[in-house]
């Protein structure tokens, strides 16, 4: 980890002295532990502010939207599948982008921690797979891998797929992962149990839309939950106008949803988020064998036609 | 994509059916099916807006 | 010891064993007359009448303030009032349309009923300005609290306390100046002096100014003095060009009076939205001087 | 004043009896967090608790708040006329909010109480409210509330103060309405040893280890902070959710919406965020805060610096660490609050 914090400071510090980009976006410490915040650095004596480690799980690409200055951005696997979508959906030219990719080992998910031991964290060290985490009079060790956020658990595309350089070696891509546990759960519930089910899991929501704003697909000038001529959704907190965004929301992510968990990680309220885009990528990925930002060269299934499209459920 | 039937809709009540202009016969039979089908679910109580709790 | 009046809506609340005076309600309103202003016809000036009687001694009023109109189903709009005080038995707003609620008073009809709530907001300085030359300086459809100050100006009972009065009035073109009736009226009389002016005028018989608001204002205005205050009301680009010229003219910024709009929703100062640094559009103003406006972020 | 002491044996049973006087609310843990609720009958508050992961302030202004009715049917008499809702103003007690919660509704009373308007819907449902504070004895890490004008012990807005010790509480009342409280729940045990709260109270308020500076905000020039260049740093992150504004105890703004089903409607109002663009768009499309940099500002400046200034009385937070501790992208306001008491315009370095 602390290999890839110094080529990820190398990089930034040689692109920004030799001019080549204007800015640097990564990470730097945040002021709570296992929260890192993105930043952006502009001149290479802030280029030491820059970090990398499990806590890095906000995806990147959320950042690059419209910007027009040539950007180095540091990507792991999700991140970089986002600024391919990004690419071909001309919200950044590819060569206002210096990609310095990073192979991903996963990101922990710090509310799996706090639920484990019902303890508020004081410090963390991490060191190679293992965390050592200090509680107020207590300091517990934990495996990473236990602690995954749990689209990192079964992510299978670790690896940035579009990148000018590399801050370390390629890492292995995880194989027999069950990337759609939680769908085909669902899946096997009745009608009734399905809507109850969801009924349930956004009876927290507040509609702050972290999830949404989180979200590098999420780029519209104006959501539809924000217009108001129509105004397709009403605003109050109706469970009825809850649902409707967060599906729409997920609708309007199909067949471009990375799964890189920003939706979840985001939510201040822990709603699983993802339970409504897992349901659409599988879909995808059945349907169409999709899965999204893995080339440019392709565009997204819901954006092409081709004979051969599923369309059995044409009446 | 069928989210609408994965979050509780049930089957049936959503359809999708592809009618050309010309084909009237069908479009009759698409909504007597349709109809039907819906009638034989009843009334969509989950998806709708109940009235603003006053008070 | 304040008593507070109740409006004809808070009675009929009352019986139901309300007593607190809601600053939410409005006060229930009927259409009366609808006038197309603009040749654009996107300017609509609605007469409203209260349903009680009362609620108009209530709802007692100075020139610049403004009101939230409730279309009931719809929502509210902050709009200045462009009547005058000293008009009595109506009261009435020029709309101009553009969104949701607004769009939908223009397809209002002369019997239907609404609501109207205020007076909000603060007013022009009206004690500070007796005794003093007035200059309005307005653009395009701003026009409504102006002309509601002129109005209140020119009443007999008034006009004795203001010296000069002098107004310039800019539009795009003839068809889209705002009241003009009463624009052709007080041309005609020798205690108002009126500059009325059109960007370009595609009329021939046009006989009053062509210009920008600025140009006109820097060629007609009177000379700047203690004596003398400014109140300017019109768009942002005309505010942009006219404020270095009266700087130029030598108008100090304490007698440079403007009227501000923001994004409102409650109009009472507690929704939070309308502010300009810490003072809130809605309850602090809309009526500020210029000297104020410098020691605020530029948030409007 | 009068300090109560109350064996934890004794507990459940009185907060029974208050619930035939009172409808009370209580932190309870739902899901993975603890939140406030209307305790049903045998139901107790959690005592063990931290704090409730969103702030209390729902139970006076609800996210969702009906205002008035009415019908759009022109065959009614009162059509389009709008009429008042009938707000249960019955009493209601909070059993164990923290001090920070409780005195964050005073901060937020100046703005709903106001010299020349009153809400009524806010001060009817506050006033229905007798606060049963819920002393801190173990603050979390991201508790700034000693250098933030509030306190792990701070009683401003609260009507008892409940201190944990071991196998018993200690009660402090401080009002009438604490007192018509405490005997409603039948606690009646004076304490003989009152002076021990305020040996907790500075025990418990030495362990608060994270501190804000607020001395220079009222002095400083409004456009100064507004102009310093820190601003777009400090909101390059921020991805303009509302979860910092809706967690907040101290925040209120809202929406106002009229909704129709068929001929009759309500008018309610939302809970509003200024980090949102559409809070302040036009109708003609202008945004005076149209830029995510001016809205990230807005939050401090209204919290920090407006509202300092507008009511002389301290800033506009009691330092509970909520947006710290949920903000996804982790901006911390006791940064951007440092960062605003020490701008000097002057000693500015800023890059060409």
């Amino acid at each position: 980890m602390s290999g890839y914090q110094n080529k990820i400071k190398e990089a930034a510090n040689r692109l920004l002295t030799e001019g080549s980009v204007d800015m640097v976006i990564g990470f730097r410490k945040g002021t709570l532990p296992m929260m890192n915040e993105p930043c952006f650095i502009r001149r290479p004596e802030d280029v030491h502010q820059l970090v990398w480690d499990s806590n890095c799980g906000i995806n990147l690409a959320n950042y690059l939207t419209d910007r027009k200055e040539k950007i180095a951005i540091v990507a792991k696997g999700c991140d970089s599948r986002n600024i391919v979508t990004h690419i071909i959906e001309n919200k950044i030219k590819r060569e206002k982008l210096h990609i310095i990719g990073v192979p991903c080992q996963g990101m922990v998910d710090k509310r799996k921690i706090i639920s484990l031991f019902g303890e508020e964290i004081l410090d963390v060290t991490e060191n190679g797979d293992d965390l050592k985490i200090k509680f107020r009079g207590c300091e517990k060790s934990l495996k990473k891998n236990d602690v995954l956020q749990e689209n990192c658990a079964t992510c299978i595309h670790r690896n940035p797929v579009l990148f000018d350089e590399l801050v370390g070696e390629l890492v292995t891509e995880q194989t027999g992962v069950d990337r759609y546990a939680d769908v085909n759960r669902v899946e096997a519930l009745s009608s009734q149990e399905k809507w109850q089910y969801f009924e349930d899991l956004l009876s927290p929501c507040v509609r702050c839309y972290a999830c949404r704003n989180a979200c590098p697909l999420c780029y519209c000038p104006t959501c539809f939950v924000d217009e108001s001529r129509p105004q397709w959704v009403g605003k109050s907190q109706d469970p009825v106008d809850i649902r409707t965004f967060h599906f729409l929301r997920a609708y309007h992510c199909a067949g471009r949803c990375t799964d890189c968990g920003a939706c979840e990680r985001a939510c201040p309220v822990g709603i699983k988020v993802r339970q409504f885009t897992s349901k659409l990528n599988k879909d995808s990925f059945e349907m169409f064998g999709w899965e999204a930002g893995m080339t440019l060269d392709q565009r997204p299934p819901l954006d092409t036609y081709k004979p051969n499209d599923p369309n059995d459920f044409i009446k | 994509m069928n989210l609408m039937e994965h979050m509780g809709i049930e089957p049936g009540r959503l359809q999708f059916s592809w009618i050309s202009s010309a084909e009237s016969t069908k479009f009759v039979d698409v909504v007597k099916t349709v109809t039907a089908s819906v009638k034989a679910l009843g009334p969509n109580t989950n998806y709708k807006k109940q009235a603003v709790k006053v008070a | 010891m304040i008593m507070i009046q109740q409006p004809a809506s808070a009675r009929l609340n009352q019986k139901r064993g309300f007593t607190v005076q809601n600053p939410y309600l409005p006060y229930p309103v009927r259409i009366d007359e609808i006038i197309t202003e603009t040749e654009d016809k996107n300017l609509k000036t609605f007469k409203f009448v209260f349903l009680d009687s009362k609620d108009e001694e209530r709802f007692a009023y100075k020139a610049g303030q403004f009101a939230e109109l409730s279309v009931t189903g719809k929502g509210e709009i902050p709009i200045g009032i462009a009547s005058s005080p000293t008009e009595k038995g109506f009261i009435k707003f020029t709309v101009n349309k553009v969104g949701l609620v607004s769009t939908y008073l223009h397809s209002m009809k002369v019997g239907d009923i609404m609501g109207l709530r205020g007076p909000l907001g603060n007013s022009y300085p009206w004690e500070t300005m007796e005794g003093k030359n007035v200059v309005i300086i307005g653009g395009g459809f701003a026009f409504t609290t102006l002309r509601s100050s002129i109005v209140y100006m020119l009443d007999p009972a008034n006009r004795s306390r203001f010296k000069d009065i002098n107004v310039i009035y800019g539009a795009r073109s003839p068809g889209m100046l705002l009241y003009r009736d009463e624009l052709a009226a007080w041309e005609r009389r020798d205690d108002i002096n009126m500059h009325i002016t059109v960007d370009a005028a595609n009329d021939p018989s046009w006989k009053y100014n062509v210009g920008f608001v600025p140009t006109i204002t820097e060629q007609k205005a009177p000379v700047a003095g203690d004596d003398t205050y400014a109140i300017i009301c019109g768009p942002p680009i005309m505010i942009k060009f006219t404020q270095p010229v009266l700087d130029k003219m030598g108008y100090a910024h304490d007698h440079i009076i403007m009227s501000l709009e923001n994004r409102m929703k409650c109009g009472i100062g507690m929704c939070g939205r309308c502010n300009v640094g810490k003072e809130f559009v809605c309850k602090d103003g809309p009526v500020f001087t210029l000297a104020q406006l410098t020691t605020m972020p530029k948030e409007y | 004043m009068k300090v109560f002491t109350i064996d934890k044996k004794d507990w459940d049973a009185g907060i029974e009896k208050t619930k035939s006087s009172y409808q009370v609310f209580g932190p309870v843990k739902e899901k993975e967090w603890h939140c406030f609720k209307a305790l049903d009958k045998d139901e107790q508050p959690d005592m063990t608790y931290t704090n409730t992961r969103l702030s209390p302030k729902f139970l006076v202004q609800p996210q969702t708040e009906p205002m008035f009715t009415y019908t759009l049917d022109e065959s009614q008499p009162d059509h389009h006329i709008l009429k008042e809702i009938n707000k249960d103003a019955s009493p209601k007690a909070m059993v164990g909010i923290r001090p920070c919660d409780a005195s964050a509704f005073l901060l937020v009373k100046r703005n709903f109480d106001a010299p020349q308007y009153q809400d009524p819907y806010w001060l009817k449902a506050y006033n229905a409210i007798t606060f049963m504070g819920f002393a801190c004895n173990d603050p979390c890490s991201t508790c700034f509330c000693t250098s933030a004008g509030c306190g792990p012990f701070h009683e401003a807005g609260l009507d008892v103060l409940l201190v944990d010790d071991g196998d018993r509480f200690l009660a402090k009342s401080l009002t009438d309405k604490g007192d018509a409280f405490m005997t409603a729940a039948g606690w009646k045990a004076q304490a003989d040893d009152a002076g021990k709260i305020e040996a907790m109270k500075h025990a418990a308020e030495s362990k608060i280890g994270s501190r804000i500076s607020t001395g220079n905000l009222k002095a400083k020039e409004t456009t100064q902070i507004y102009d310093a260049p820190f601003w777009e740093d400090t909101a390059f992150s921020c991805i303009n959710c509302g979860t910092c504004t809706y967690s907040c105890p101290t925040c209120w703004c809202f929406d106002i919406q009229d909704e129709n089903r068929g001929n009759s409607g309500v008018r309610l109002r939302n809970w509003d965020s200024c980090m949102f663009p559409l809070f302040t768009i036009h109708g003609t499309g202008h945004n005076p805060r149209g830029a995510k940099v001016q809205r990230v500002r807005q939050r401090f400046m209204h919290k920090l610096k407006y509202y300092v200034e507008k009511y002389d009385n301290g800033i506009q937070c009691v330092g509970c660490g909520r947006c710290i501790r949920l903000c996804p992208v982790n901006i911390d306001i006791r940064k951007v609050c440092n960062l605003m008491n020490d701008y000097d315009p002057a000693a500015c370095v800023c890059p060409a």
